[in-house]
């Protein structure tokens, strides 16, 4: 009655890839660390954690390229289906190094922060902030890397559990609010998820993702996993309409954790939906889905660019940007499943939505590095009491204006060119409404960004209250993070090889020439 | 695909499918914190149930069901046994500083002017 | 033997069960939470010890048995304490 | 309709009807203690299909501490922090309509399953002997997905410091408050009594764990709750949050798991593989101070964060 499914895991071990291992192991390590040394060596142990972990996805990059394939580890030697494997293709070692980056940054910019004073007993913020700091790391490594499906559970489980108390790390009670808010979608997109795996097994034995994606097949069963999974995932990434939760969360962080809940964590769950639809679904099944996705995501756009622009105060401004930002990604899916008549836009499509991934994390880092700093400043962030505030803090204006730019397309921004790739893929494609889609949602980003630019770099009426200096190495890092959306910009126009390393055809090499603008 | 089959296995997988559906009807409408990590709980265990006989049916090499799904199941349990400490913490956190606030209920989810959840702040003063 | 011995299985995990019904009809039936507490450790004590008095022939060798009376002692111990808890409070309810 | 056909039906007839139940009726604390003895009648429902392991996990860790931590929030609760408003009628009725296709494909799916049911139980069985374990679970948990247990205590470990994240400030570093003012006397007894019985029943199931139903959770949830008799008896008091003890404690397990897992780089050529004839030994010493940890943590997480500052 019942028979084994005798598929064995396609590869070996490849000879760097106990780097994978180590990309995951090392931040839990510098937590333990943390826990048991006390709060004199936190800090140092944290930056010296992040610093392991950067050398490490640098060192993975290097694997990769150097190969030019996939770099798999199979823990403990056992071989899926059985045991666990972990894996890094193209896109992964983007995501990791992005990371590693985006987190890098952001440990510098909260060194010294939180009343930290290493003589006196442990506090909380700073021993938690840390801890988490470094837990997300190691989660969003897991998730970049997992070649299991409920291995990728366990990791976004391990980033809720991270994420959450970030939100309210400082003990208010509107703050508490809106991460019993943030973690109950987060707990029923968990649920969803989990039950979508469950009925993978059931169909095919397996959750490694290389092997479903060798025997999955088109069929109810598939069909109704992989939708659970993704509305579960969706309430994680909160994309429209299951963003009510974010606005409130990512706003109410203290500014590092908001940078890197809004830059990274909602990217980890739209990973794992990005390997479920291509790197599971079969291409022929995704048709429908895919534009009811990318209509979700048109809807996040507007809307969320809409009251962006309404918002009264900073951070809920960048905050709600970025439920219409996320909604860019979601535009991948049909313009990146493409037709096979045209698979050249869909891997320029493909490209465009990766890179849309990045420079986002990269410009909404430093934007809400910038409120953090802006705060710092004038003791608030109310926009209408931010006139002139530009001539008080040039540096942090500029670092906001810059990673505007990249929210609304401006060349020569990350967000130009991917807005510009996925421009050419959906005119190329037929598909050219969600081109309408992207150059109204640019439009609407120029209103929310210059709303604040405009009257901060103004010659103000009165002169405006400063609360308190501001930290020029603090400064340095948003202005460094908007510098790199600005310069990922100036990456050739075309489907980039990287991305392209250990997968399939969506994101293929073949590039006729002349498509470069 | 084949035909129906009915045995042990069918009537509990059937009983996790409805305990999904009652839970999620309840996670998403009750207004209540506390109700809704319960109808979470009610949600975990018919996914576990319906993973459970999943693994009863996977049964073979003289085991009675098959031992991964299982495993994965106990860990799916501890899982969601440290979710709901987390969120049980939250909801009796945010009703003491209510109640400290001497503003039970609604009103601490308007943000007082200009108080953003900017580090330091909060601990500068302890 | 074997025929004997399965006869007075049934017989007395019969009439624990007999003891359980009441008890559970003595919680829902009873007025007050006094009354009630009473038929549930009459259910706990009674029926359980007869349940696992019935079983004990049927155990495999002398360590299961010892298992199952261990059992039966952990919960006498369990709801001894639980009952005596409830009724400090509902005495404690009643005081003011 | 056979005997046990009857009573699986019975089964199943009650659990649907009290978790309909528990959604419906107003009291939460009612809620509540239906929750609990839902908890019990499912571990029974994993062992009418044949997954013991899994119903001992579920009576302890879903029914009982799960119980007992919704428990400790529930008269906080029932003031009124609605997260939403009262739903609108077309609202309640879409998901309605939405929830009840979710059980409807379920269902279906469950009633039409594939032809053939794919299972890694010989595959599991072939590899069992290299484990030196006789419980598939605890292969599949130690061995061949070694690394999720691992990072699932570290999901633990990050919860906890998720809960001790929501410390008021003041309170950092101190110790949680579990006993009441004054302990009832039969509290007192029962932890004088039960707490050394309980310990070792703890260590035999984690024990057991290698080779028949059982293994560390279980065992550490029974240690746990033995050690919140204590402390709710007052014979110890919680260890403040800054114990050097508890803190180490606490990553004494996920750092033996590193360290084994570690050495086999070396040994056994892969990350968490065990060099032949090593392998129960080692899976031991690492469930040994898995107990401790997750121990700890269960412990600590139902004690819930110190809530008033009285540092030590």
């Amino acid at each position: 009655m019942t028979t084994p499914l005798a598929l064995p895991f396609p590869a070996d071990t490849t000879p760097g890839g106990f780097l994978l291992v180590l990309a995951i192991l090392v931040p839990i390590i510098g937590i333990l660390l943390i826990w048991t040394l006390g709060s004199r060596r936190t800090e140092l142990v944290a930056l010296t954690t992040l610093a392991i972990g950067a050398a490490i996805a640098l060192a993975i990059l290097t694997e990769l390229t150097g190969t030019g394939s996939a770099v798999i580890y199979l823990v403990g030697g056992w071989r899926p289906p059985l045991g666990l494997a972990l894996r890094a293709d193209g896109l992964s070692v983007v995501l990791i190094v992005l990371t590693a980056i985006v987190i890098g940054a952001v440990g510098i910019f909260a060194k010294g922060q939180f009343g930290y004073d290493p003589d006196a007993p442990e506090k909380r913020a700073p021993t938690v902030f840390w801890t988490l700091l470094l837990g997300i790391s190691g989660a969003l490594n897991l998730i970049f890397l997992g070649d299991d499906l409920f291995n990728l559970f366990v990791a976004i489980e391990l980033v809720t559990f991270t994420a959450v108390p970030l939100v309210c790390l400082d003990g208010k009670a509107e703050t508490m609010r809106a991460a019993l808010r943030y973690l109950l979608f987060a707990l029923l997109g968990s649920v969803m998820y989990l039950l979508g795996v469950a009925l993978i097994y059931s169909g095919y034995g397996t959750l490694d993702i290389a092997l479903l994606k060798s025997v999955a097949r088109v069929e109810p069963l598939l069909f109704i996993a992989i939708a659970l999974m993704t509305v579960g995932l969706l309430a994680k990434t909160a994309l429209f309409p299951l963003h009510i939760w974010l606005p409130a969360a990512h706003a109410g962080a203290p500014a590092a954790a908001s940078a890197v809940l809004s830059a990274l964590v909602v990217k980890g769950s739209f990973f794992i939906i990005l390997r479920l639809w291509f790197d599971i679904l079969p291409a022929e099944a995704t048709g429908l889905g895919a534009q009811m996705l990318a209509g979700l995501g048109a809807l996040a756009i507007l809307f969320g660019s809409v009251i962006a622009i309404c918002q009264a105060r900073l951070k809920l401004l960048i905050a709600y940007s970025t439920v219409a930002q996320i909604g860019y990604l979601f535009l991948m899916f049909p313009l990146a499943t493409g037709s096979e008549a045209t698979p050249a836009f869909a891997s320029i499509a493909w490209t465009g939505g990766i890179l849309q991934l990045a420079s986002h994390a990269f410009a909404k880092a430093a934007m809400f590095l910038a409120a953090g700093l802006v705060y710092d400043a004038f003791g608030h962030d109310r926009i209408s009491g931010l006139a002139g505030a530009g001539r008080v803090i040039p540096i942090t204006f500029i670092a906001f204006g810059l990673g505007g730019m990249s929210l609304m397309g401006l060349p020569p921004s990350g967000g130009f060119s991917a807005k510009w790739l996925m421009l050419n893929a959906s005119v190329g494609e037929g598909q050219w409404w969600w081109a309408a889609v992207i150059l109204c949602g640019g439009l609407l980003a120029a209103g929310y960004v210059f709303r604040v630019l405009v009257p901060a770099m103004a010659r103000p009426l009165a002169r405006i209250k400063v609360k308190g200096p501001v930290s020029r190495r603090r400064e340095l890092v948003a202005l460094a993070l908007a510098i790199m959306a600005l310069l990922i910009g100036f990456v050739p126009l075309e489907p980039a090889p990287l991305l392209g390393i250990g997968r399939g055809a969506e994101a293929g090499l073949l590039v006729p020439g002349g498509l470069a603008p | 695909m084949t035909g129906a089959t009915f045995d042990t296995a069918t009537l509990y997988g059937l009983c996790g499918a409805a305990l999904v559906g009652i839970g999620l009807f309840g996670l998403v409408l009750d207004p209540k914190p506390i109700r809704k990590i319960l109808a979470f709980n009610l949600v975990g265990a018919g996914v576990f149930l319906v993973f459970g006989v999943i693994a009863r049916r996977g049964a073979a090499a003289g085991f009675g069901g098959d031992p991964v799904p299982q495993a994965l199941v106990i860990t799916g349990i501890v899982v969601a046994f440290s979710a709901t400490a987390l969120a049980v913490t939250l909801v009796q956190r945010l009703s003491s500083a209510a109640t400290d606030a001497g503003q039970p209920g609604q009103a601490a989810s308007v943000p007082p002017k200009g108080e953003t959840g900017t580090p330091g702040q909060g601990d500068a003063a302890s | 033997m074997s025929l004997l011995a399965d006869l007075f299985t049934v017989a007395a995990v019969t009439l624990g069960l007999v003891f359980f019904v009441a008890g559970t009809v003595g919680i829902i039936r009873f007025p007050d939470s006094l009354s009630r507490l009473h038929a549930l450790t009459k259910a706990d004590n009674l029926g359980l010890g007869f349940i696992v008095l019935g079983l004990l022939p049927q155990c495999a060798g002398v360590f299961d048995a010892l298992k199952l009376l261990f059992i039966w002692l952990l919960v006498q111990f369990a709801g001894a304490t639980g009952a005596q808890l409830v009724a400090r409070v509902l005495r404690r309810e009643e005081r003011p | 309709m056979t005997e046990t056909a009857f009573f699986d039906t019975l089964l199943v007839v009650t659990m649907i009807g009290l978790a309909i139940w528990m959604i419906v009726v107003r009291d939460v604390f009612a809620a509540i203690i239906g929750f609990m003895a839902f908890g019990l009648l499912l571990s029974l429902v994993w062992l009418r299909i044949e997954a013991p392991d899994v119903g001992l996990t579920e009576i302890a860790v879903g029914g009982g501490a799960t119980g007992v931590m919704l428990l400790r929030a529930r008269g906080l609760a029932s003031a009124g922090d609605a997260m939403n408003a009262v739903p609108s009628v077309p609202f309640r009725v879409l998901v309605g309509v939405l929830a009840g296709a979710v059980a409807l494909f379920l269902g279906a799916l469950v009633v039409f399953p594939p032809a053939v049911a794919p299972t890694l139980a010989p595959l599991a069985a072939e590899h069992l002997a290299s484990t030196g374990v006789g419980n598939p679970i605890t292969a599949v948990l130690m061995a061949y997905r070694a690394f999720d247990t691992f990072l699932e205590t570290v999901v633990v470990l990050l919860a906890l410091i998720g809960v001790w994240s929501l410390t008021p400030d003041g309170a950092w570093g101190a110790r949680p408050r579990v006993a009441s003012a004054d302990v009832p006397a039969p509290l007192l007894l029962l932890a004088q009594w039960l707490v050394p019985l309980g310990i070792v029943i703890g260590i035999y199931i984690t024990w057991v764990g290698a080779d028949e139903p059982g293994g560390k959770f279980q065992g550490a949830t029974i240690l746990a709750a033995m050690w919140m008799l204590v402390m709710m008896a007052g014979l110890r008091s919680a260890p403040a949050l800054s114990s050097r003890r508890l803190r180490i404690a606490l990553v004494v397990g996920p750092a033996i798991f590193i360290a084994i897992g570690v050495s086999g780089f070396h040994f056994a050529g892969a990350f968490l593989a065990y060099p032949d004839g090593l392998a129960k030994p080692l899976i031991l010493a690492i469930e040994a101070g898995l107990l401790i940890s997750i121990a700890a943590m269960l412990g600590m997480l139902l004690a819930g964060p110190p809530l008033e500052g009285d540092r030590p």
